[in-house]
This record gives C-alpha cells, structure tokens and sequence, in this order.
C-alpha cells in the first residue's frame, strides 16, 4: 500500500512542475514547449491516481486478518440497515461481506489510527501514523507536525480513503486530457507559458484539497483552487469584461470562505481537532451529541458550498467565468473545482448528516438549496443563446443534483454522479471549445447550426455526452441520476417528495434543453460565417475518451439486480463499496436504498420525453409553413397529427408556455437584475460606503477633530499674544492684579 | 543568566553598529559619496551579520527564557539598568529591522529622493535601524523608552526632508502623535514604578522588565492598574496604529519616501504591538483583561474601516497605508484575545505584515518613480508595461489578502480563530462576533486588493504611459526585494519558523495572566 | 563710643567666601585694568574675564572637596554642597557666556570693559543667592544680581529696543522686589527673624495660615516668580528678550532664571516649609506657566522671541516640582536641579546657534534660518539636538528632566499630580510644534535669499557650542552625570 | 504702642505707589511710586522690629534704602537713555515690541 501512504507525493509532482515552468518555462525550455512539462507531470500522477485506486480496491478487498474478529459486533448494525426492501440473498451476502471488511475496520482503526497519529505528532516523526493505521484502518492517514501554536498542533498529511482516490482519479484524468487538448486549443496564445503554469498549480492545488488530512489543509486548497480560477478566468486580462469576472469569482467565493472559516472554526472549537478523520469518528461514535453546534457549522459550511460549488444564491459568477479560455471551463468551472464544495460535503458528511439532521427530516436546507439549484439552473439554461452559458448553468443545475443527494442522504449517489458528471460534462464544454474553434471563436449558438457535417467527431462526442448528461439508459449518466432520484424518494426514514419532485422536473428539463443546444449549433444551416472545420486529432481524441466514459462510465456502480443475468453481482455497487467510507457513515446509520426498476424507468420517461418533445418542436418549426394549416385540421384528426399536434400543443403551451416564458425568462430576469446585481452592488456600495466613512468619518470627525485641536491651540496662541500688549504699566497691572486675586482667592479658600 | 564572552556583546553590538557607521559618515565629506554610502551599508551589513550569527548562536530549546542577557548600571540614581536580552519574541522581530535596514540602503543607492544628499539620508537611516533594534532588546523600560523615542527624530527627517508635497504636515503630524503617545506611556512607566509590589509586598521600585513580569501588576488595585494601562494604551496604540488613533499613518505614508514607508510599515508599527505583548499584558494582567473586550472592540472596527477606508482612496499609496490599519487590526485581534493562540498569531502578523505591505510600499515607490504618479485611475496596464513588476505586484496583493501558502494567511486565520475561545475568562459570545466581524473584514480585504490589482495592472496601459518605454523591475531592486518575496513564501509554506520562536514566550505571558486572573 | 568700640567683627570663614571674593577680584582686576590702559585692554578683556571666572571654579572645587558645611552670620549665609553646585552652575554659565559675548560685543562696539565688570558683578550676586539663607541676605544678592543686568539689557545704548528692553525690565524688576519686599516685611513681622530657620519654626507654629501669612508668603514667592519669568508675571520676558543684546539674553534666560529658582528652593523648602499657600499656588502658576508660554511660543516669527517664550515654558516646567513639594520633597527637589543644570546648558547651546546664524544673516527672523542644513549641516545639527533636548526627545538630555518631572509627580501620586502630569505631557507636544518649526525651516525649506555663504564659527563662539552640545549629549546619555548633583542638593537642603 | 495705625500707615503707602506705578505716565512719577512703596517697606519692617524688640527689622530697613539708592541711580540713567533717544519719558510711548 505504499502509494496510498505517500500520496502526498501526487500533488507534490504538479507543484514542481509549475515551479519548473513558470521560472525555467520562457527562458530555458522555450514557450512553445512548455506543456510538455505539463503533459509529463499529469501523466505521471494520472498513474499514481490509478495506482493508488487499485491498492485502494485491494486493500478493501483483502482486509487485514486481525480485523475478522470483531465481525459479530458490527452484523446488528448491517442486518439493521438491510432489514427493509426486499432481499436479493447473494447481495446481501456480498454486501456483508464487504461491510465486515470496512467496519470493524473502523472501530479499531480509528483508536490505532489515533494512537499512531499522537504518537507522529509527538515523536514527529514522518509517516508513524500513517503506517501504524494502514495495518487495519480503512483510512490511511499519514501526517506529521506542519506547526504548532499555543498547544494546538496543526499537522499537514494526507488522508486517503474511497473518496480520495475517486477524486484523485477524476481530477487526474480530466486534468491531463486538458493539458492535451490546450496543446491545440491555446496554441500561440499570448501566455503560453503563464496558462500552462496555472494549469499545473492548479492540479497541484486541487489534488492537495483533496488529499487533506485535517480542515486546514482544507481551507488552504480550497482558497488556492480559487486564486487558480481567479488567475485563469483573468488570463485574457487585458479586456475589463474578462478581469471583471475573475474579480466576481474571486469576490464571491470569498464571501463563501466566511462561512467556511467560521463554520471550520467552530468544528475546532466543538471537536478541539482538525483532523478530518477525527471529527467524522467522533460524530459518527456518538451521533446527536453535539447537535448544535454542528448545525451552526453546517450552516455556515454551505455558504462556502454556495459560492464554490456555484449553489443558489452565490451561484452567478459561475457563468461569468466562462470568460476563461474553454479547457479552463472545462476542467475548473465543470468537472473539477466546482465540485469542491460537493466533494467537502462528502469529505465531512457527518456533519451534515448531523447538523441538518438528515436521517430523520423529510426536508432540510441542504436538500433544499441543492434542489432548487438543480431546477433553476435548469430553467436558466433555456433562456441563454452562449453555448458555454448554457453549459454553464447545466453545471449550475446537476451541482444542485449533487448538492441535493447529499442532502437526502444519498450519499453514494452524489459521488457517483460527480463521477460520471465530470467526464460527460467535460466532454461537453470541450466539444464547444472545438466548435467555437471551428466556427470562429463565437460561442453564440445563432452563429452556428449545421455543424454536423462540418465537425463529425465533435458532434458525435458531444450527443453521446448529451445523453449522458439527460440520463439515457444506458448511458452514464442515467445511472447515477437514477440512484439520486431513488435516494430521494427513498430517502433515509422518511422520504423527500420536494425533493423527488425536483428531481425528475430537472431530469425532464435537462434532457431539454441539451437536445435545445444540439439543435442550435449542429442542426438546420450554417448561419456563421466563414467555413468551419472538424478540430486537430489532438482535441478530437481526447473528446472520444471523455465520450467514451460518458458511455461506460455508468459501469462502475452498476446495482446488483443489473448485473444478476451475467452473474457478474461482484461487481456491483463499486463505487459506493470502495468509495463510501462506511468508516464515518455506518455509525450514523446510514442505508442504501434498494434498487427499484420502477423509478429507473420513470427518470428514463422523463428524460425521453424531454427530447422528444424538444426534438419534434424544432423538427416542427423547421418545416414548411403549410403545416401550420395543418394545423387547423387539428379537429379532422389524423391520429398522426393529432399526436404530433398533441405534442406540439403539449409543447408550445405546455413546455415553453410553462418553462420558457414565465419561469425560465422571470428566472433569467430574476437572476440577471437581483442576485447578479445584488452581488454587483453589493460591493459597489461596499465602495461607496468606504468613500462615506472615508471622507466624513475619517478625514471629517477623527482627523478633523485632531487638526481642530492644533488649530485651536494656535489660535488661543493668538489670542493670548494680546495681553503681551507691550505696555509696561500693563504689565505691572497684570502683575499685581494677578497677586490681589491670588491673595483674595487664598485667604478664602484656605 | 548572563551572557559571557562576546555572546555577551553580540546584542550591543547588532544595536550600535549602524550608529557607529552614522558617525563615521558623519565626519566623511560629502564629496565621497561612494565611500560614505559604502560605509554605510557595511555597518548595516555587519549588523545584521550580528544578527544571522545571533540566529545559530540561540538556543531555540529555551527560546522563551532571555539570551545574551546583559545587565549594567546605567541611572543607578533612578534605579535604571542597561538591561539588553533576547527571546523568542524578539528575535523575529530583531531580525525583520535587521534585514530592512540595508535593503533600504540598496534600494536608495542611486535613487535617494530629492533633494538628494544621500550622506544624510543614508546616516538617518542607520540612527532610525539603531533605535529600532534597541527597541526590540532592551529589558528596561527606560532603555526601551530612549530607543523608542529615538526612532521618532530620523523619520520626521526622512518624511520632511525628503516627503511628498505635504511632507511638513505629515511629519509633524506623526511626531506630534507619537510623542503625546509616549509622554502618557512614560507616565504609566512610573506609575508602575512606583506602584508594583514583588511578591513579598514590598516595592519593587525597578523598571527592569524581567522582575515587572514577575511581579504582574500585584500590590496594584485594579482601578490604578486600569488607569495605568490606558497611559500604555494610548502610548502603544498610536504607534500600532489602532482606530481611532490612526490617522496620522495615511499621510505619513503616503508622503513618505519608499524606504522611509517600508520602514515605517516594516518596523516601526511593530513596536506598538510589540509593546502590548512585552509591556501592557505581562505587566498588567488584571487591567489587560479589564481592557481586552475593548481593544477586541477597537480591532475589528479598524479592520472593517480600514478596509471601506481603502476601498474609497484614489492613490494606491494611501490605499495601502490604510490597508495597514486593517491589518494591524487582525494582529491586535490576536492580542485582545489573550490566547497564547492568538498573541502568536499577532507575532506572526507582525512579520507577515512587516515583509508584505514592505512589498508592496517597494513597489508602489518603484510605480512612483516610473510613472510620477501613484493615481489609481491613471495607473493601467503594469503587466503589460512592466510585466515583471506586475507580478511582484499581484504576488503582494495576494499574500496580502491572506491567501494560503503566503505569509499573510498564518496571521489572519490563526487570529480569527483564536477569537473563538478567548481566554482569561473574557466573553465567548462578544469575542465571537468580533470573529465574524474579522471573517468579513477578509473579504472586503480581497475586495479593495483586488480592486487596486484590476485598476493598475490589468487592462491597457492609459494613454498617457501608452507609449513610453517604462524600465522593467532594476538589479537593485531584485535585490532588496528578493529577499522580502523568499520570505513571504517561506514562512507561507513553514510558519512553525516563527510560531515555534514565539510559542513558549508567548504561553508563559498568558499563563501568567490565566494565573493572576485565576488569583484574584 | 563704647558702642563702637564694643562692636566686634563677626567671625569670618575665608575659604567659604573664597569664590565670592576671587569672583570680586576679577572684577576689581577687570575695573582697574580698563582704568590704566582703557582703550589697549579691550582685546584682553574677555580673556582675563574667562581665565577669573575659571579661577573662581578652584576655590569651589577645594569647598567641595573639604565637603564641610559652613555657616556664618548666625545662618544667614551658608556654604553647603547645594551651594557649591549652583556656583559652580553659575560660574560655568557665566564662562559660556563670556564665550558667547566676545565678538559680539567686539563687533558691536559697544563698551566692553563695564559689559565684563557687571556681568561679573550679577555672577556674585548670584553666587550669593546660592548661599543666602536669610532674608536680608536673599534680597541684597537678588539687587546685586538684577542691577547690573538692568544696565546690561540696555547696553546697546543707541538701539531703541534695547532701552526699551531695559526699562521694562528695570521697571517690572524693582515693583516686583517691592512688592516681594513688602510680603518679607509681613513675614518679618510674623515671626520676628529673618533667617529661614526661624521664619520655618515660627510658621510651624501656628497649625493654619493666617491671611497675614499667605499674603506675605505669596507676595514674596511673586517677587522671584517674577525673576522665573511665571505667568502671569512673565510679561516682561519676551520683550526684554527680544531687545537686549542676544549674550545678555541668554544671560538672563539662563543665569538669572536659574538665581530666581535657586532662592524660590530656598524658600519652599526651608523657610515656608508645607506652607498651605505652596502647592495650590505652584500648581496653578506651572500650568499656566507651561501652557501659555507655549501657545503663544506657537505663533512667534522672531527667533529670539521664540526661544524667550520656549524659556517662559520651561520655567513653568521647571515650576512643576513645587506643586509636589510636600508629598515628595526629595524627588521634587531633584527634579528642579536636574532640570535646571540641563535647561541652562541646552538653551546656552540654542542661542549660541542663534549667535551663530545671525551673526551671517544679520536677522533674528525664523525664515533667516532657511535651509540652514543645507550651508551649515553641523550648525543645523547642532541646533536641532539643542530644539530635541528642550523638546525632552531622547537621546538628547532634556528628555531625563521631563522624566524628573514625571518622577516626582507619580512618587507624590494622587489626581492632581496626575492631572499636572498629564498636563506636562500635552505641553510637551505643544512645545514641539514650534521646536519643530523652527526644524522646518533648517531642514525643510529653501535657503534664506539663496545666500549660500557659510557660517563663520569664530573659536569663542565655537566652544561655547562645543561646551553646550557634550553636556547636553552627555546628560542625555549618562544622566547620572547630572542626576548625582541632584542627590547632593537633596542631601545638603533636606538633610535627608 | 500703636502698631496698627503703624501698618495701615504702611499699607496706604503702598497702594499709594502701586497706584502711582501703574497709573502715572511719567517714568520719573513712576521711579518716585516705587520709592514710595519702598518707603512704606522701611515703615513696616522697622515697627516690626520694634514690636519684636529684634534690631533685624531695622538693618533690614537700611538695607533697603541704601538698595533703593542704587536702583534709583540705574532707573534715572536709563529714564535719561531713553529722553536722549526718542525725546519722551512717556512709559506709554515704549511698545515697540509686543505680541
């Protein structure tokens, strides 16, 4: 298990060559040959990442030996959680075979881990903890003394678990298929050397976010993931609009980083620790005890959530940050970054899980703020014409999907879908960089249309992406929208119908619109200028292989039921067996639902439905205008017709009566002319307001009050200068008067 | 303890060296300018030499006990001491004055503002490194009172003399405050004279800090001890500067000549905070408990107002001087909190501080000499102009909001948090809002950084720099500031640096403080 | 007859009144040698007047070795270390001085011989002040020191300010010692001695003030209030400043000042001792004293005048001590000592940078000192250590006399020494910001009519400077030095 | 005896020439005043002395005339400096310098 001892060689690799590259990049290597540094280094660690996830999947594979003893203390609490839905024997077999593995994993894990762990801070020395917990813990942590202060000793390591390398691999992927494609993409740009150099600062920064051992490390990736955006969104600094949306970005989420501040704050204060795997045990050992306080830091944590992971209210820079070159989108505002929030959820769900007190509710913030994401995202992505837009409030939308699984509880789930989401939804804003490469630069879709024949590849990748992301069986992302639906239904002990409602009107509207994007830029005629051309093998590739996850990704947690015919059932659930780090979650009692085909093929109806209707309305309109007589022999009826005019009616009045206009439009206008400009004046007025205090408080009051007393006293100067009038007798007189009231003044007093 | 051998005169020695080199330039003509500034830059070399030798010489094992104690009769007649030792809370601080002072002298070689005459300039230098070096060493409140004091002199000159167009008001203003500040302090230094008690009851009557620590206050009421504590207050809280006393800081930076702002900011703003930790708290534990809600109170509105004062300035170099407010104001957060927690985040700000808004003064100076502006609204376009320095730039603005991994992070964070347990018994819920209200003192932080980052380095240059042929960063500029951009990233990456120096000053002062207040 | 013949000279200690009658040789040597060849001595002159004064420092420093208190005239007249400290203060200054007048009086030609022969008269008579510890005695050495410094505020005969300068001065002087006469005469007839000793014991007596008392005793600390230049009996100050001849205002800021102090220790200390008027009344006039020579200092465009009004504040300074004088008469009484040997020495130096410059410029006017550091970086130095010290900034000396000050005020404690103190602290400030004027124009301004002709230092005018700036330098960095005389003084007026 | 008629004597004296000092123009009126009040000094302190049948209250008194002598001496040569200057012995004609 070595590599998952010394992870924190992976972040480490994309930190040198970012050094390497930014102080060596012009001068030694050359700019135009910068990204190979880049290239190698992600290479590299898209190896580690996959090593690592392998020595994951052995290790729970093959839990250590001493563990098997404590198995007749944890079957309670599995049998417990499996008790209700209906029981498929051979799964449930599986599944406890697994569980053992994990859990009583854990319960001794966590007191050697710790044990280890002190024992590393005080001896200092490098990995103690990390090889004294690999033997039994599920968890590998390895940390030793960053700094210390006032007692409090603040450790810098790594903590590797499922969800770990999941993302490591994510992130690992998508990163080195960016770094090919930007190869093309930002050939000759002004920055070369610059974009690259970020790009690997980035990697180095997000993988160390996701490496985090304990809360700071935390804060500390997520603030330097942000500055990378900051720094990418801006990298065309020169026109306004482009620094304007690095700013927005920037300013936004810090606003977030209060709450995480303060809500990590107080997790310190309640729990006295900052290591991750800490907290989590001490909650999950004792769920409920501390419930306040974990609300409060759940609360202020889904701040932090909103403004990175793009949630309502804080969700508006997220758009403008498609002012980065499209690779940037791609990696940073779509598959990676964004999903930091998700991702810190996860990394601390009980929290959540408490704090919201999720198990028990049928409704809770999180769940809500995420569900309403999803639908106003959704609703926004219709009224947009910029495709990166669009896509952008996609990533918007299926963030709130995530945000809104986790929120029911769902946990495995989320991941899932933040797995499947990054591939599909990478492919997507890479494909539009491909056609906006074709067509000009022009991210307007009225400038495309009829691409398909142009850019083959591009448009193939990008419908297969398409699917997923509408959650076509049996693509991937059918899979994992299935199981969120499903965990909203089912919900932990009482189910979330908002929710569940929710749900599938995003699942209906996504499905929508894309089909809506496919149109405008592949379909009908060209109405750019100019001839577009299919992209360079060196993009095209790296569409196919997203393409190609986009298709299989949905592999990787495939529910049992699925996968009995091929007596495959081993494989089932992967994700959430490697991924779930049943660790924190069990001791919160946490359960899966089963798998139901019922509400498969409800979420598969709606996303069916939502293309079709989509697809028949413009293959409608586009025809000639006798059909609109045909129209009126609505009443004659051909069944044909009448369906077609049922769907068309269904459609025109019902959909875009219903969704296009008042919603998405009074969405769309809601969001452009009070939350975006909210947060626009916000800090218009945080300046104005500077300017007031400024000039009346500070140079009027403070500074006024403090010249007034120089100039007072050089004015009483003047005006005691009189009694020098230079008359002597004057003086005299001053002198003796002074003496006879002296005198008289005395004699009284005294 | 007593220092012995030359370990006993190391610390006189990083002190007095720059006087000496002053003195000999003085009695150099002016006609040798090169050998006058050489002498010059060799003596603050050589001090800080002194100062590097002093860094492997200490024991960091007893980095909370005083080293190369020395301890002579000076005032025998009132009982004062040449009493000079180091701990671990001198010592970064020590070596922060250390380092400026010849990397001022580089930056000034051949760029001494007008009217010129380095000789002079360079000579007040070396007297303002050699007050504040004192500062920071002397183990008796008289020796600290000289030195403090000595610092005001020089920097009037450098602001008057070689300042800005509002260069006679800004001086005085400065040392008009500075002064009222350290008369009241004096005061209050014999009031403790007089009133602390040892514990045996009897009085004391020694300025020597060591025994004051001891005694913590006992023998004086707490009413007197509140009083006492205000003379310091004001004293320190001046020369921090805390809100409201702070604005004598805008206009003495922004007329300032660079080196004479990066000093100021550097060091000088340090001897307040410095003060609270050394003097104020140890000596009055009682009082400082009595006063900490309000010095927490003081902290944040200056962090907030600080803050909206820089979003409203249109000179980048008054933006900056206002961004020091907001800055200090977290360190004195830290302080207020009476945590060792949060002093150690307040030593830790200093420092940051101190090579972060250097930084940025550097460069501001640097703009200024180029473009004979400092507008905001003129500026435009640095990273295209003089891409280097705009890096520099946005690499200081971004240590300067806090970002992680730079040193500007580990004072703020550490600070913020530490306000959510204060200590000594002071109000959760009260120190809990002024944690809040620091968080959001971040963002707008980021905002006015940001902001001033936009306005003057993205974007085109403005038309009337447009096609001028503006130097990029020079050699003797790399060469005073590389030493500021390692620094930042190195106690960024490694803060145990100086929360490890700090640490064990830093928790006996609040465990004495817990004591006395757990006492009584 | 048998009366006269009865009459028997009383015993007479020589070497206590050795300084005394050297200092009165010099003077007789001085007279006659202008008698016999009056126009050739004018170029020794100052000469034989420094050599005597140093002459007068040996019989001092033999008193001050022996170290024995000497008493004559049944107490009237005492030779004690607090004594011999001020004569040797008086002399030094009076060197200093001499210093500071040669060319100047040289240039001016103005009558040297009598110039030195008073000057040296009023140093006896501050010599005897020192000693003086009876009334009769006080006020024979206060004319003896004021007459002939009346003659020598107008010794520029043809200047119409300079008469001017005299007459205020004469004028205020003697209505001041008449009344202050007049409030002897009551204590006199209160108690019936004249000595200290008695005046004390027989005031001890009675537990309350009389109104008798508290007016002879006011009146009589008005007479020399007035010699300190207090407000509100300063008036006469600046204008005399302004017009004497620039040596002889120095002389009269520092020495005469310095003789005013010397009695008002006597008195508070010894002969009023805690006397219910003292404090009230020392409270009041140092506050005033300090606060409005201050801000009228603020708006002054004369150098000289200045620097008269900066003198005024200081005396209130100096004052300070008084109001504590009964909880701390030691510290109080160190203090004042302290102060004072510093003050004489940093003011000397101040004007003697004024001599300086304005022996180039010919102007007295603040902007004649116009970039001064620019044609005279030493000078301007120099003036500024002088401006530091009296502004009480370390390292300069003044900053350990203000620490007096402070001193005293906290050992005596309580709300209004606090309140003094804070008082003094503010003054502090306000005197700084026209120290830092005149810094201003040294360092800040463009040269005074863009004459850049450099300042001649004559060798007289340069010692004196030299003289001034080590002691200043000094005190401030080893104020031990100075704090050691104060001991002594203590010691020898309180026996402590 | 009669001390007191002695004393208010004295005291009347002494208005009478503080009066005479801050009232009158002419400086030699003004040098007479002060002789005045000097006077009513001598009165004082020689009933003193002889109340206290001490013979200080009278050495005293001669101390002061014979320093009165002296003061008036240098009182007049300056009153006659400034008559042959600028032709007035006005005390109120010399405010050259104030403020």
């Amino acid at each position: 298990m070595w590599m998952l001892e010394n992870a924190f060689l992976i972040p480490l690799i994309p930190a040198l060559s970012f050094a390497v590259i930014l102080f060596f990049g012009k001068r030694v290597i050359g700019s135009g040959r910068v990204h190979l540094i880049g290239i190698t280094a992600v290479s590299l660690i898209w190896v580690l990442s996959l090593v690592a996830a392998f020595q994951w999947t052995q290790r729970v594979e093959h839990p250590s030996s001493d563990a098997i003893a404590q198995i007749s203390v944890d079957d309670h609490g599995d049998d417990h959680g499996d008790d209700h839905g209906d029981d498929h024997g051979d799964d449930h077999g599986d599944d406890h075979g697994d569980d053992h593995g994990d859990d009583h994993g854990d319960d001794h894990g966590d007191d050697h881990g710790d044990d280890h762990g002190k024992a590393a801070m005080h001896s200092e020395s490098g990995h103690g903890g990390g090889h004294g917990s690999a033997l039994i813990s599920p968890v590998v942590t390895s940390y030793s003394k960053w700094w210390s202060n006032g007692g409090v000793d603040f450790a810098i390591g790594t903590h590797v678990d499922g969800l770990t390398v999941l993302l490591l691999v994510v992130v690992a992927s998508i990163s080195l298929l960016v770094h090919i494609y930007s190869t093309e993409y930002v050939k000759g740009d002004r920055r070369y050397v610059h974009y690259y150099a970020f790009l690997s600062l980035f990697t180095a920064a997000m993988l160390f976010f996701v490496m985090a051992q304990n809360i700071v490390q935390l804060i500390v990736g997520w603030e330097l993931v942000g500055v990378c955006s900051f720094g990418l969104i801006g990298h065309w600094w020169e026109e306004k609009p482009n620094t304007d949306a690095a700013l927005k970005a920037f300013l936004t989420n810090r606003v977030g980083d209060i709450g995480l501040l303060v809500g990590m704050i107080v997790l310190w204060g309640t729990f006295g620790t900052f290591s991750i795997d800490a907290i989590n045990t001490a909650i999950s050992a004792s769920p409920g005890t501390q419930h306040f306080a974990l609300l409060v830091a759940a609360c202020c944590l889904m701040a932090a959530v909103a403004s990175k992971s793009g949630q309502f209210p804080l969700h508006t820079w997220l758009p403008d940050a498609m002012a980065g070159p499209t690779p940037v989108s791609a990696l940073i505002h779509a598959a990676t970054m964004v999903v930091a929030g998700v991702y810190m959820i996860a990394r601390l769900y009980p929290v959540f899980y408490d704090g919201f007190s999720i198990g028990t509710s049928s409704i809770n913030l999180m769940a809500f703020i995420g569900g309403f994401t999803a639908l106003m995202g959704a609703g926004l992505a219709f009224a947009q014409w910029d495709i990166k837009k669009v896509l952008a409030y996609s990533t918007v939308s299926q963030l709130g999907y995530m945000v809104m699984a986790l929120g029911v509880g769902a946990w495995t789930a989320a991941i899932f879908h933040l797995f499947t989401h990054a591939f599909f939804k990478a492919c997507l804003f890479l494909g539009a960089g491909s056609v906006s490469h074709a067509a000009h630069h022009t991210f307007d879709m009225r400038k495309m249309g009829g691409l398909k024949k142009f850019m083959p590849h591009t448009y193939w990748t990008f419908v297969i992406a398409t699917l997923a992301l509408s959650g076509i069986f049996p693509f991937a992302g059918f899979w994992s929208k299935d199981e969120i639906l499903l965990g909203a239904k089912v919900g932990q002990q009482s189910g979330y119908p908002l929710m569940l409602i929710f749900g599938c009107a995003v699942a209906f509207m996504t499905a929508a619109y894309m089909t809506r994007v496919v149109w405008y830029t592949f379909h009908g005629e060209y109405r750019g200028h100019g001839h577009p051309h299919e992209s360079p093998k060196v993009m095209t590739v790296p569409l196919w292989i997203l393409a190609g996850m986009a298709l299989v990704g949905g592999a990787f947690n495939l529910p049992g039921p699925v996968l009995k015919p091929f007596g495959l059932e081993g494989l089932a659930h992967r994700v959430q067996t490697y991924a779930e780090p049943s660790v924190y979650l069990s001791g919160l009692g946490l359960s899966h639902p089963d798998p139901s085909l019922s509400m498969a093929l409800i979420g598969l109806g709606l996303a069916l439905s939502g293309i079709i209707v989509t697809y028949l309305y413009f293959w409608r309109n586009m025809g000639p205008k006798g059909l609109t007589e045909r129209n009126k022999y609505a009443k004659a009826g051909y069944t044909f017709l009448e369906n077609k005019y049922y769907l068309d009616y269904l459609y025109n009045d019902i959909i875009v009566a219903s969704i296009k206009k008042p919603i998405a439009n009074s969405a769309n206008w809601f969001n452009q002319n009070v939350l975006d400009k909210a947060v626009n004046t916000a800090g218009e007025s945080a300046r104005d307001s500077g300017r007031w205090i400024y000039k009346w408080i500070d140079q009027g009051a403070i500074d006024g009050s403090v010249n007034a007393a120089a100039r007072g006293a050089d004015t009483s100067g003047e005006g005691l200068r009189t009694i020098q009038s230079g008359k002597v007798q004057n003086y005299g007189q001053l002198l003796f008067g002074a003496a006879a009231v002296l005198a008289i003044v005395f004699v009284i007093v005294i | 303890m007593e220092a012995t051998g030359f370990d006993a005169w190391v610390l006189t020695l990083a002190v007095f060296l720059p006087l000496v080199g002053a003195l000999i330039m003085m009695v150099v003509p002016k006609a040798y300018e090169l050998e006058v500034k050489l002498i010059g830059l060799g003596s603050s070399l050589a001090a800080l030499a002194v100062g590097i030798y002093i860094l492997f010489q200490f024991d960091y094992g007893s980095s909370s006990e005083l080293q190369f104690v020395v301890d002579k009769g000076w005032i025998d007649i009132i009982n004062s001491r040449y009493i000079i030792g180091l701990d671990g809370l001198s010592l970064p601080l020590l070596l922060l004055s250390l380092l400026v002072v010849p990397l001022c002298l580089v930056y000034s070689w051949n760029h001494v503002p007008s009217p010129g005459n380095p000789k002079a300039f360079f000579i007040l230098l070396l007297i303002l490194s050699t007050g504040m070096n004192g500062s920071f060493i002397s183990q008796d409140m008289i020796l600290f009172f000289v030195f403090f004091e000595i610092v005001l002199l020089p920097m009037y000159f450098l602001i008057g003399v070689w300042g800005g167009e509002e260069r006679r008001y800004a001086s005085l203003k400065f040392f008009l405050y500075t002064l009222f500040g350290s008369a009241l302090m004096i005061i209050s230094f014999l009031a403790l004279f007089f009133l602390s008690k040892d514990a045996a009851g009897n009085p004391l009557q020694t300025f020597d800090m060591r025994l004051l620590t001891d005694a913590a206050g006992s023998g004086i009421v707490k009413t007197t001890q509140v009083w006492i504590f205000a003379g310091l207050f004001i004293g320190f809280g001046i020369k921090v500067p805390m809100f409201p006393f702070h604005t004598w800081l805008p206009d003495a930076h922004t007329q300032a000549p660079t080196v004479g702002s990066v000093i100021l900011a550097a060091v000088l703003l340090k001897l307040g905070t410095y003060g609270f930790i050394r003097i104020a708290i140890p000596f009055l534990p009682e009082a400082a408990v009595a006063w900490a809600p309000w010095i927490g109170l003081l902290a944040v509105i200056g962090i907030i107002y600080g803050a909206l004062g820089c979003l409203a300035q249109k000179d980048m170099k008054r933006l900056i001087a206002f961004s020091s407010v907001a800055h200090m104001g977290f360190v004195m957060l830290g302080i207020a909190t009476l945590t060792d927690f949060g002093l150690n985040a307040a030593v830790f700000g200093m420092v940051a501080h101190g090579l972060i808004t250097g930084m940025l003064f550097f460069v501001a100076g640097s703009i200024k000499e180029r473009y004979h502006t400092l507008e905001i609204s003129r500026l435009g376009g640095l990273l295209k102009s003089v891409p280097r320095m705009g890096w520099i730039l946005g690499f200081a603005t971004m240590a300067s909001l806090g970002l992680p991994g730079l040193a500007g992070f580990w004072g703020e964070f550490p600070a913020i948090l530490s306000a959510y347990n204060p200590g000594a018994g002071l109000s959760e819920e009260l120190f809990r809002t002024y944690m809040v209200i620091a968080a959001i003192g971040t963002v707008l932080a980021a905002g006015y950084l940001l902001w001033l980052y936009q306005r003057t380095a993205f974007g085109e240059p403005t038309e009337e720099f447009a096609d001028h042929a503006i130097p990029d960063v020079s050699r003797n500029e790399w060469i005073a500031w590389v030493p500021f951009l390692i620094g930042i990233v190195l106690f960024g990456v490694w803060p145990n640096l100086i929360f490890n120096l700090t640490d064990g000053v830093v928790s006996s002062i609040t465990a004495n403080v817990e004591a006395v207040v757990a006492g009584r | 007859m048998e009366a006269l013949l009865a009459f028997t000279r009383p015993p007479l200690d020589w070497h206590a009144l050795a300084p005394e009658l050297t200092l009165l040789a010099v003077g007789t040597i001085l007279t006659m040698v202008d008698i016999i060849w009056d126009e050739k001595s004018k170029q020794v002159m100052p000469t034989l007047a420094g050599v005597g004064l140093l002459a007068v420092l040996v019989p001092i420093m033999t008193l001050a070795l022996d170290g024995t208190d000497r008493a004559m005239f049944d107490g009237a007249y005492v030779v004690d270390d607090f004594a011999l400290v001020m004569k040797a203060l008086f002399i030094i200054i009076g060197y200093v001085i001499v210093l500071m007048s040669v060319d100047y009086i040289r240039d001016g030609d103005y009558y040297e011989n009598e110039y030195y022969t008073l000057m040296l008269t009023s140093l006896l008579g501050m010599l005897m002040m020192a000693s003086s510890r009876d009334l009769i005695s006080v006020f024979v050495a206060l004319e003896l020191l004021s007459i002939p410094a009346y003659m020598m505020a107008a010794w520029r005969k043809g200047g119409r300010r300079s008469n001017e300068a005299g007459l205020k001065y004469y004028l205020m002087g003697v209505f001041a010692s008449a009344v202050m006469l007049y409030g002897m005469s009551l204590i006199y007839g209160l108690t019936g001695s004249t000595s200290f000793s008695g005046i004390a014991s027989e005031l001890a007596l009675d537990d309350s003030a009389t109104a008798l008392s508290i007016l002879g005793v006011l009146f009589v600390l008005i007479g020399f209030a007035f010699k300190v230049s207090a407000v509100p009996f300063h008036n006469w100050a600046p204008d005399t400043y302004e017009g004497a001849p620039t040596p002889v205002t120095a002389f009269l800021a520092v020495a005469s000042k310095a003789a005013g102090m010397v009695a008002l220790i006597q008195l508070v200390f010894v002969a009023f001792d805690n006397h219910e008027v003292i404090q009230p009344f020392f409270w009041l006039i140092a506050a005033l004293t300090m606060t409005i020579g201050n801000l009228i200092a603020l708006r002054q465009t004369n150098i000289v005048r200045l620097l008269a009004y900066s003198g005024i504040a200081q005396g209130g300074f100096m004052l300070v001590p008084f109001a504590v004088a009964g909880q701390a008469s030691e510290r109080a009484l160190q203090a004042i000592v302290v102060y004072l040997i510093i003050y004489a020495f940093m003011n000397l130096g101040a004007f003697s940078v004024v001599l300086a410059v304005s022996r180039k410029t010919r102007s007295g006017e603040l902007e004649s000192f116009g970039g001064l550091f620019q044609y005279a970086p030493g000078l301007a130095v120099a003036m500024t250590i002088f401006l530091a010290a009296l502004a009480g900034i370390p390292p300069a000396g003044g900053w350990f006399a203000k620490f007096g000050l402070f001193r005293a005020l906290l050992d005596a404690g309580g709300a209004w020494a606090a309140t003094l103190g804070v008082v003094v602290a503010i003054n502090t400030v306000i005197a700084f910001a026209y120290y830092a004027r005149v810094l201003g124009q040294m360092w800040f301004q463009p040269i005074h009519e863009g004459d850049e002709r450099p300042v001649k230092l004559t060798s007289a005018l340069g010692s004196a400077l030299v003289i001034a700036l080590v002691a200043t330098m000094a005190f401030g960095i080893l104020p031990g030095l100075v704090g050691h005389f104060g001991e002594v003084a203590v010691l020898s007026t309180l026996g402590f | 005896m009669l001390l007191n008629q002695f004393l208010i004597l004295g005291a009347v004296l002494f208005c009478i020439g503080v009066y005479g000092v801050l009232a009158r123009k002419n400086a030699v009126m003004v040098l007479m005043s002060i002789e005045l009040m000097l006077n009513a000094v001598n009165i004082n302190m020689v009933v003193f002395g002889v109340q206290h049948e001490v013979v200080s209250g009278q050495v005293f008194a001669l101390f002061i005339i014979a320093v009165a002598a002296a003061e008036v001496g240098v009182g007049l040569a300056i009153v006659l400096l400034l008559y042959r200057n600028q032709t007035s012995i006005d005390v109120e004609d010399f405010d050259l310098m104030k403020g």
